[in-house]
């Protein structure tokens, strides 16, 4: 068990480079997900940029506590969050998640959870930049439907 | 006195990211019932609760009828859009 | 949607060089999704080394079938598989999936339908060796179980 | 002629990876028969055919009442243990 990473932050990173040193090393791990989240093209149309707000403070206190419900339900070896918030285009990382497990279910179903809380339950709204002007992306009912499962 | 916070569209409408209130509110609602007797942004702000969110001391409320006493900050926003 | 990638190797990789490449440039990705499969202590305790073996030909062609049905049934912009034979110590890599979806749910769903077909539909077996001696792993109940929830 | 491949524990029960077999054999189960007659290696190899999985020409078959009619190639192993 551990006690999981969040990071917070406007710059650019790269999933890869954090995935090289995730949960290496250590003999328990059987199973390691990733998930990246990328800027892509708005429904509406060809994206110019996006734009993350966020509320500082609660955002690292939410998904907090949304990493150590994931360790503790599903005996994580290691669990990383990271997000970021200011603008950024289209094909970059908006944010990651990784776990390691013994087990692959456990490490896909803390991944599933983790990514499902974060879309409706952590401090970011986002908006997006096409040719038509800027819109605040609306939260979509089949995110909150996703809660349910867990 | 406490700090409100109004983020996304809110507060694109509301026109300030925070300010300082003198409230009597006891609850979230009640909070609400008084910004939206200021002016006309905030009215409009405010006009579908249903479509808002609120967080007391950085801790999402589940409904309004959630106390703020002796909170030092509530915020309000749109339903959360990350990951 | 792509033709997908699969990959055989003995030699080892490292899934963060992997990850950086895969998927990326395009506009229409939102999610991408990996698995890396390590090598870990046995159930019946410390592991000296792993042995996999293979089927040549067979193995790249039942992986290949599954990475199409999964391209095709989730819409994937692209999906990986690179998998290992051969000797292996605790702590490396054995195998890894990467797929890329518009939505996170699709990227998710298809890495796991591409881990349950691999774990028991790949020619591949796997032997530990420990202290005590060295063991074929047996096919576990739970695997075969979770290839009926596709 | 047909080619009999041998993975894992089946492999090495019967100590060769392949070999060329001269059968009659129209099934997989037919070709079983015929091999656990030849020798004790293949009988101790093929004692429980519900642990044993079969591949004609590559191809995972459902049962061993599978055709090998035209077949080049006949694989026995274990249940697989990828991923």
């Amino acid at each position: 068990m551990s006690a999981g990473r969040v990071i917070v932050q406007e710059a650019p990173f790269e999933p890869a480079d954090v995935l090289r040193d995730f949960a290496r090393g250590r003999g328990d791990v059987g199973a390691v997900v990733s998930f990246t989240g990328l800027v892509r093209d708005a429904d509406a149309g060809p994206l110019v940029t996006m734009q993350i707000e966020h509320y500082p403070g609660m955002t690292e206190r939410a998904i907090g506590r949304m990493v150590e419900t994931a360790i503790r339900r599903w005996s994580l070896a290691d669990c990383l969050v990271i997000h970021r918030h200011g603008e950024m285009r289209k094909g970059e990382v908006i944010m990651m998640v990784a776990t390691a497990a013994r087990h692959r279910a456990d490490a896909f179903a803390a991944a599933e959870f983790l990514m499902d809380y974060l879309k409706s339950r952590a401090p970011f709204w986002k908006k997006e930049l096409t040719e038509d002007g800027a819109e605040w992306v609306a939260a979509k009912e089949a995110d909150e439907e996703a809660l349910r499962r867990w | 006195m406490i700090d409100v916070l109004y983020f996304a569209w809110v507060r694109e409408r509301i026109g300030v990211p925070r300010e300082q209130v003198e409230t009597q509110a006891r609850t979230v609602a009640e909070l609400v019932e008084e910004l939206k007797g200021r002016e006309a942004r905030y009215a409009a702000a405010f006009a579908d609760v249903s479509a808002l969110r609120a967080a007391v001391d950085q801790d999402l409320v589940d409904d309004f009828s959630a106390s703020i006493e002796g909170a030092r900050e509530v915020a309000f926003f749109p339903p959360m859009t990350g990951g």
